[in-house]
């Protein structure tokens, strides 16, 4: 009986957690949210697990009961959670946690981060405390308290810190003469530094649709570009590259579900083939008997993209199919408080720079390169010199369908992947090759990160669509003043 | 580089040339050899001073100067690459030259001037490949190039008058056309297009003719036939015409001037010319 | 129906056989209209769903003729006749929701709670007005955008690239609500022209009447340019065009009419489309509609009066066709087509009646 | 250019045109039934699976004997995204095929397309999308939600503590009638609920929008500003790019909610749900409702997607405009019983007041006048397998209202259908 007590008590830590979960699972919301209240206040070590459980959404592991959480519970979980990592071991949970406190904290939980705040060693943790305290302090009784609080805001560039101040120099809530001051000192500096994070932003955003657009245009900048086809179903051509990423994701979940982290490194070669394949096919059976008539490529290559886009409809189903982004690019690089750099969108600038070094080298480090400018700059004349232009041909149209099936998977990443892909990059990517050039793989590089950059610095002015329409107005213009593009052949070139 | 000669459709016809170039020329009836607008008092029709052009760098022509008499027949030659099209192509206003002045007549500015406005002040030209309308007749394409109102307004209402027709009978003759007046253009061999851009710039009637190798691609007989043909144009129309066959230039003209490497080398008669050292080290003595 | 017995024999008989086939062909799309006035039931009767079909094909035509004009004749494949087309149907679906709304305010306006019209929309409410705009909207843009783009000489597929970001553009202002042009719902609803009830069987056949009219008209212009000095301007011009300069034709006047022109022509066939389909929107300026009207012509054979106007009829009667007997398929046999007819009738259909004719 | 080919064309082109004449094929028996939905084009990623479905009830009502003893011949028609095919086409169903209803449309414009089509000949569509009200047509019946019935209790919840109780909202629309008329009436709410106009941000994005990095930055900037949720009418295509843009930037859902109109289970099958967790949607109807009649539903619906070998059979799921087709076909074919006849006139007055049990677990009933159905409202929450939680509900099914008290002028607007609206 004794034995039995004692095993009890020592159980008891484990019989009080699950408890308490048996109380949180049947509980009503607003006994929830109390509960969740309290934690937070006053949080226990023990505690932990079984807020790591009810943050997955269960209470137990194994217990297949799935708690039903709105995003009030989960918004308070995550603070309450958090207010339990303080009590960690480990520094960077315990940075996280506070992070995590600096958007949720709770006038609460002051007395519980004071008492944490004292005792906090590592440098890092304990100024993201200060953060987290300061934030809480801009209420506190005494000014001198208020006076820190404000000053040490004045050091982040936290967007929330911004509208706390501001806040507080609304007319009539802070009294103190000095505090008002040292909180518009500080308000001046945030702003500062939210204007620099925002700028930074949005030439990131420039860069990055330069690059899709890059990408997208890439492939058309050699079937168009050095071939003279206007190829409509270059479009398509990233299509196929983009349900390519899917198909590969779909068999290596089924098949190696171990290496699915890696699908998108697999999905290139196979992109590349597909498209590449489909392009040489295209190459053979129509296109070839079509070259130096370029309108007329244009009418047969938009057939194949109806034809394209319809047989996808059918394979596939018309509505959009899931790519997902794995781990390694999902979520994004915090570079400043109001500036997240995601991962996919980092990965396809370098990706679309390494493709263009990737086409460079290939046309002119390359027997191939060598050909095929040959053949594009004169025909006759490269296939007197031995040169199997049939060959040629079908290989730079293969290259260029390959480099769109490339950017396929990319697009893959950031947007929709179904059977009107390519349509709507169709009319982007013309406009790049025409105004870099045509034939000009430096002229596509720089018109597709400058219109992106100019969309994007266009877009908070204006809106997406004006500032759209004023592009193509610009554009147009352009090529009135260049009709060559911007990287143009000059010379005795009789027309 | 001479563009390949290719075999004439109608032999016979280039097998009988006409010799008498001076029943040509008033078959033709160039009378008038001035429009309204040219001034051409000082006796010079083309003036070209320190022209030069310049692409990426490389400068096509250097500092060229030239001058073309008021009924001068003027032949230009010139290694490949010296600037004989470039040249013409400053004269019509296709390039503009980078530096440099180009007058024609006294007062017309050609730098200032667009290539059509050039083409209506009296300058005419006939390109290295013979180029004309191919889809059109042959009659349709001398209609077009022949001397009239050539605004949109005028070329919708435009009707040929009996003397028009008359004239465009009378060219068809003169480059021996008549049996093909109706036959597209585009079917005609190389000998008879380049006759048909000469009989195109006889209907156009300028003050000045750039023939830009005339005679590629014909048999000897036409050769001749054009060398009367040109002959009997200058005096009353100045020609300056680039031409590769010595035979022909020898044939023709009586001032000759050498380009090299975008300026001019040597000027004078074709005998002075070919005996002037630097021209045979560059050119003729390879 | 023995229309294609016709064909086959005007392939055999002589010129005399074809101009009858034309005449009957021309009484047959008179006679519809009148047809269609029959009482329901009549063995004669033509429904309204034919005449609305018949019609809105025989707008295309049109468009297909202007088409053809720009880039048959002078050269310049245009992938932006789309947007004129479009301009002269809003034009024409201003003074129809002008109508339907009486003195109030059109119903797309009442919902982003404008009290006001815009001050483009001054006048519409008077048909003659709306008939200017149908000609002035499509005809100035088409002159301001032509100025340009041929005074710096862009042609070749810089011309078609740009005309296709030119309809793009367009697409874009109008799908936005705040230009004014109902977003993307454009205008639908209209209830009368001119007075007359809208849906009647009489105004149907009157509009019909005037489509085919305008065809014929069309057809007629473009025969009187095709034979004019001018025409022969613009065939010079296709094929070479410097050529055409160094004998003192400035090829920009010459570019710029018949692009103008082309543009008035889309926009007249727009204007008559509207009140026949009953709706206008901005998807009508989507670049894929400008390419479907060059694959028209390029069907039908370029470079001659009755190919494109053969091609429009060709593509939108199978469209109509396939889209109810292959829903799922008609992409495949649309798409099949235009391979087919790029690498195997370089001259369209007409090439291939014609060398069938001459065997 | 020569007389001889221009009349070749002509006679070619005329007998093509003509073709229209000799379509209709008569067979014996049997009540036809359009389906105008776009099977090609922008809109397919949508309509296609209403089609599906729309061909499931017919097959299922043919099983149980049909209408009246005769059974139900579908003609199905491919308006293929073309706005002016669909009134083409609208007019073709109901002069050449004779079809005694429709069932089709899903954007606004389709609708308002075939709408005076409908009206001048007399005809019968169901709609079965959620749409901006503002229309009331004897001759449509509604089958999705008008305004109140989706958008004003998504708000309301929104804004009560168990939602989060959000302070500023970021209307965010793709840029069409819907999402306009939509907002428009979100806004008067929100004004009626204390809300002022600097805590309202409007924002729309042009179709097809695919790069929503200002946007989404935006949000964010705004979201500082005090408690936030994003109400957003983005269309269909335009979802995949703004849920990836959101997740990567790191908004969750916790920190500004996003609850979307337009976005259901078909439209997150082309979605990676696992950042989306906790975003909201507003429906009628969602998958995951537990009742027996949904289980059936969605078994049968399963099912006939492996019989008929669908794209993606695998995966096939039910949402909300499916199951207003569902109810909307039974509905008529209800109607057609107690009429006796599938006559417009008698079927429209058959129609109203009946009542079908539906999938959402309620019995449904038409309205009496105003042509809609009284629904209930449901949020839910996006889970990581693609479903969605209902987190709440209405504790009844609501009356529609199409015409929106909060849009001045509409107080004078009848409570029945009438022509030309």
């Amino acid at each position: 009986m004794l034995r039995l007590l004692l095993t009890l008590l020592l159980l008891l830590p484990l019989a009080t957690q699950a408890s308490e979960g048996e109380y949180f699972i049947t509980a009503k919301p607003a006994e929830q949210v109390s509960l969740l209240e309290g934690w937070a206040a006053q949080p226990d070590a023990a505690r932990l697990p079984l807020l790591d459980n009810l943050h997955q959404g269960r209470i137990a592991e194994g217990d297949t009961r799935k708690l039903r959480l709105n995003n009030r519970l989960r918004g308070l979980l995550e603070n309450t959670l958090a207010s339990h990592q303080l009590l960690s071991d480990v520094a960077k949970v315990r940075l996280a946690a506070a992070q995590q406190l600096q958007k949720s904290a709770q006038p609460a939980q002051v007395a519980f981060l004071d008492r944490r705040y004292a005792i906090e060693a590592d440098a890092a943790v304990r100024a993201a405390l200060g953060l987290v305290l300061a934030n809480l302090q801009l209420a506190a009784p005494e000014p001198s308290v208020r006076l820190a609080a404000v000053r040490l805001l004045g050091e982040t560039g936290d967007p929330m810190a911004r509208t706390r101040l501001e806040a507080l120099l609304e007319p009539g809530v802070e009294t103190d003469t000095n505090v008002r001051t040292a909180a518009e000192t500080s308000l001046a500096q945030v702003k500062r530094k939210l204007l620099f994070g925002e700028l930074l932003g949005q030439a990131f955003s420039g860069l990055s649709l330069g690059s899709i657009l890059l990408l997208a245009a890439l492939g058309l900048a050699i079937t168009f570009g050095l071939l003279g086809v206007i190829n409509m179903a270059h479009g398509e051509m990233l299509m196929l590259g983009a349900y390519a990423t899917y198909v590969v994701q779909v068999l290596i979940a089924r098949y190696a579900p171990g290496a699915i982290e890696f699908y998108p490194l697999i999905a290139l070669p196979v992109a590349f083939a597909v498209s590449a394949g489909v392009g040489m096919l295209l190459e053979r059976t129509v296109i070839r008997h079509l070259y130096g008539r370029p309108l007329e490529t244009l009418l047969a290559t938009w057939g194949i993209s109806l034809i394209l886009i319809q047989a996808i409809r059918l394979l596939f189903g018309a509505q959009n199919v899931e790519v997902a982004n794995p781990a390694w690019l999902s979520g994004g690089l915090q570079v400043l408080p109001n500036l997240v750099l995601p991962y996919s969108r980092l990965v396809i600038i370098g990706f679309a720079l390494f493709v263009v070094l990737l086409t460079w080298l290939l046309l002119n480090r390359t027997r191939l390169g060598l050909n095929v400018r040959a053949v594009t700059q004169n025909r006759n004349m490269a296939a007197c010199c031995g040169v199997p232009t049939g060959r040629v041909d079908m290989l730079a149209f293969g290259l260029g369908s390959g480099i769109a099936g490339l950017g396929g998977v990319a697009l893959s990443q950031i947007g929709n992947v179904g059977p009107d892909l390519g349509q709507s990059y169709i009319i982007d990517s013309f406009l790049v090759v025409v105004l870099g050039g045509v034939g000009q793989l430096a002229g596509s590089l720089w018109a597709a990160f400058g219109l992106g950059i100019a969309n994007k610095l266009l877009e908070p002015q204006i809106g997406a669509v004006l500032g759209k329409i004023l592009i193509l107005a610009l554009i147009i213009l352009f090529i009135q003043k260049r009709p060559q593009g911007l990287f143009a052949l000059k010379g005795r070139v009789i027309d | 580089m001479r563009a390949i000669p290719l075999p004439p459709a109608h032999p016979e016809f280039m097998l009988e040339p006409v010799l008498d170039a001076g029943s040509g020329r008033d078959a033709i009836g160039l009378g008038q050899a001035r429009s309204q607008g040219l001034d051409a008092r000082h006796g010079t029709v083309l003036t070209l001073e320190d022209i030069s052009v310049s692409f990426d760098g490389f400068k096509a022509l250097n500092a060229l100067n030239l001058y073309i008499g008021v009924g001068e027949l003027r032949c230009i030659i010139g290694p490949n690459g010296a600037g004989k099209t470039t040249l013409m192509d400053v004269i019509t206003g296709k390039t503009r030259p980078t530096t440099g002045k180009a007058w024609f007549g006294d007062t017309l500015d050609l730098t200032r001037m667009s290539e059509v406005q050039i083409a209506q002040a009296g300058i005419g030209r006939k390109f290295q490949k013979p180029t004309v309308f191919e889809a059109l007749s042959v009659f349709e394409n001398l209609e077009l190039a022949q001397k009239a109102d050539k605004s949109v307004l005028a070329s919708l209402i435009a009707r040929l008058s009996g003397e028009q027709r008359d004239r465009i009978d009378e060219v068809l003759q003169t480059i021996r056309l008549s049996a093909s007046a109706q036959r597209p253009a585009g079917l005609l061999s190389h000998g008879q297009k380049q006759f048909l851009e000469i009989g195109m710039l006889l209907m156009q009637d300028p003050q000045l003719l750039l023939l830009d190798e005339p005679v590629a691609g014909m048999t000897d007989a036409e050769t001749e036939f054009t060398a009367e043909l040109f002959k009997g144009l200058a005096g009353k129309h100045s020609l300056m015409v680039v031409e590769h066959d010595m035979g022909f230039v020898g044939s023709i003209a009586d001032h000759v001037t050498v380009l090299h490497q975008g300026s001019v080398l040597a000027e004078g008669s074709l005998e002075q010319v070919q005996a002037d050292d630097r021209v045979i080290e560059v050119y003729l003595g390879r | 129906m023995n229309q294609p017995l016709l064909v086959t024999a005007s392939q055999k008989a002589g010129p005399r056989w074809t101009l009858a086939t034309g005449a009957v062909v021309l009484l047959v799309l008179l006679a519809l209209p009148l047809l269609s006035l029959l009482p329901e039931g009549h063995s004669l009767h033509v429904s309204a769903y034919t005449l609305t079909l018949v019609g809105k094909i025989l707008c295309y035509a049109i468009v297909a003729l202007a088409l053809d004009l720009v880039w048959g004749y002078a050269g310049l494949l245009s992938l932006g006749h789309g947007l004129f087309f479009a301009l002269g149907g809003y034009a024409m679906g201003m003074y129809l929701m002008r109508e339907a709304a009486g003195d109030g305010l059109p119903a797309f306006m009442t919902f982003l709670s404008w009290t006001e019209l815009p001050w483009y929309w001054a006048g519409t409410q008077h048909f003659a007005w709306a008939l200017c705009l149908v000609v002035l909207a499509p005809g100035l843009l088409a002159l301001v955008f032509g100025f340009f783009a041929f005074r710096s000489r862009i042609k070749g597929v810089y011309f078609s690239i740009m005309t296709q970001a030119l309809t793009f553009a367009g697409m874009l202002l109008f799908f936005r609500n705040e230009t004014g042009f109902g977003g993307n719902n454009g205008f639908t609803n209209f209830r009368s022209i001119l007075g007359y009830e809208i849906t009647a069987q009489s105004t149907r056949a009157v509009l019909f009447l005037l489509t085919v009219s305008l065809l014929v008209a069309s057809l007629y212009l473009g025969w009187r340019l095709a034979r004019s000095k001018f025409g022969r301007v613009l065939t010079a011009l296709r094929d070479a065009e410097n050529r055409l300069m160094f004998c003192g034709y400035d090829p920009r006047g010459f570019k710029l009419f018949v692009w103008v022109l082309s543009a008035v022509l889309c926009g007249l066939a727009g204007a008559l489309y509207v009140p026949q389909v009953g709706i206008i929107n901005p998807s009508e300026m989507s670049p894929t509609n400008s390419i479907e009207a060059a694959v028209w012509v390029a069907l039908g054979g370029r470079g001659t009066l009755i190919g494109p106007l053969l091609g429009a009829g060709l593509v939108n009667g199978m469209k109509s066709w396939f889209t109810v007997a292959f829903p799922e398929y008609w992409l495949f046999c649309l798409g099949a087509l235009f391979i087919l007819v790029t690498l195997y009738l370089p001259k369209g259909v007409v090439g291939l009646l014609k060398k069938r004719g001459e065997q | 250019m020569n007389r001889r080919s221009l009349i070749k064309a002509f006679t070619l082109s005329a007998s093509i045109a003509a073709m229209g004449l000799s379509w209709s094929i008569q067979a014996a028996e049997t009540i036809k039934v359009g389906i105008l939905h776009s099977l090609s084009g922008t809109m397919a990623i949508s309509e296609t699976s209403l089609k599906d479905m729309a061909l499931m009830t017919i097959e299922q009502i043919n099983a149980k004997g049909g209408v009246n003893g005769k059974l139900l011949e579908p003609v199905v028609v491919d308006p293929a995204s073309n706005w002016p095919l669909f009134a083409e086409k609208g007019r073709q169903l109901l002069t050449q095929d004779k079809v005694a209803v429709v069932f089709g449309c899903w954007t606004s414009v389709s609708r308002k397309s075939v709408l005076p089509v409908f009206e001048e000949l007399n005809g019968l569509l169901f709609y079965p999308v959620q749409y901006e009200g503002e229309e009331m047509s004897p001759n449509v019946f509604y089958t999705g939600a008008a305004p109140n019935q989706q958008a004003i209790p998504a708000v309301e919840y929104l804004m009560s503590e168990e939602g989060g109780g959000a302070k500023r909202y970021f209307l965010l629309g793709t840029d069409y009638v819907y999402p306009r008329t939509t907002n428009k009436i979100l806004r008067a709410f929100l004004h009626s609920k204390g809300v002022a106009d600097k805590d309202i941000e409007e924002v729309y994005t042009p179709f097809g929008h695919a790069d929503y990095q200002t946007i989404v930055a935006n949000i964010k900037k705004f979201a500082a500003g005090g408690k936030t949720a994003v109400i957003s009418t983005v269309n269909g295509d335009s979802n995949v790019p703004f849920y990836k843009e959101l997740a990567n930037q790191g908004l969750k859902a916790t920190d500004v909610p996003v609850v979307a109109f337009s976005v259901g289970e078909e439209e997150l099958r082309g979605i990676d749900t696992k950042p989306l967790v906790g975003h909201l949607a507003a429906w009628n109807y969602f998958e995951s409702v537990q009742n027996p009649v949904n289980t059936q539903f969605v078994n049968d619906w399963k099912a006939y997607a492996k019989a008929k070998n669908l794209p993606g059979a695998d995966k096939a799921v039910t949402n909300d405009p499916m199951e207003a087709t569902y109810v909307g076909i039974h509905m008529w074919a209800q109607a057609v019983e107690k009429a006796g006849t599938t006559d417009v006139d008698k079927v429209r007055e058959a129609l109203a007041g009946q009542s079908f049990k539906a999938p959402s677990g309620y019995t449904l009933t038409m309205d009496k006048t105003n042509h809609h159905l009284h629904k209930p409202v449901m949020i839910g929450e996006i889970q990581d397998d693609g479903q969605f939680n209902v987190v709440w509900e209405t504790e009844q099914p609501l009356r529609a209202q199409p015409w929106s008290p909060f849009i001045p002028g509409n107080d004078k607007r009848p409570d029945y259908a009438v022509k030309g609206n």
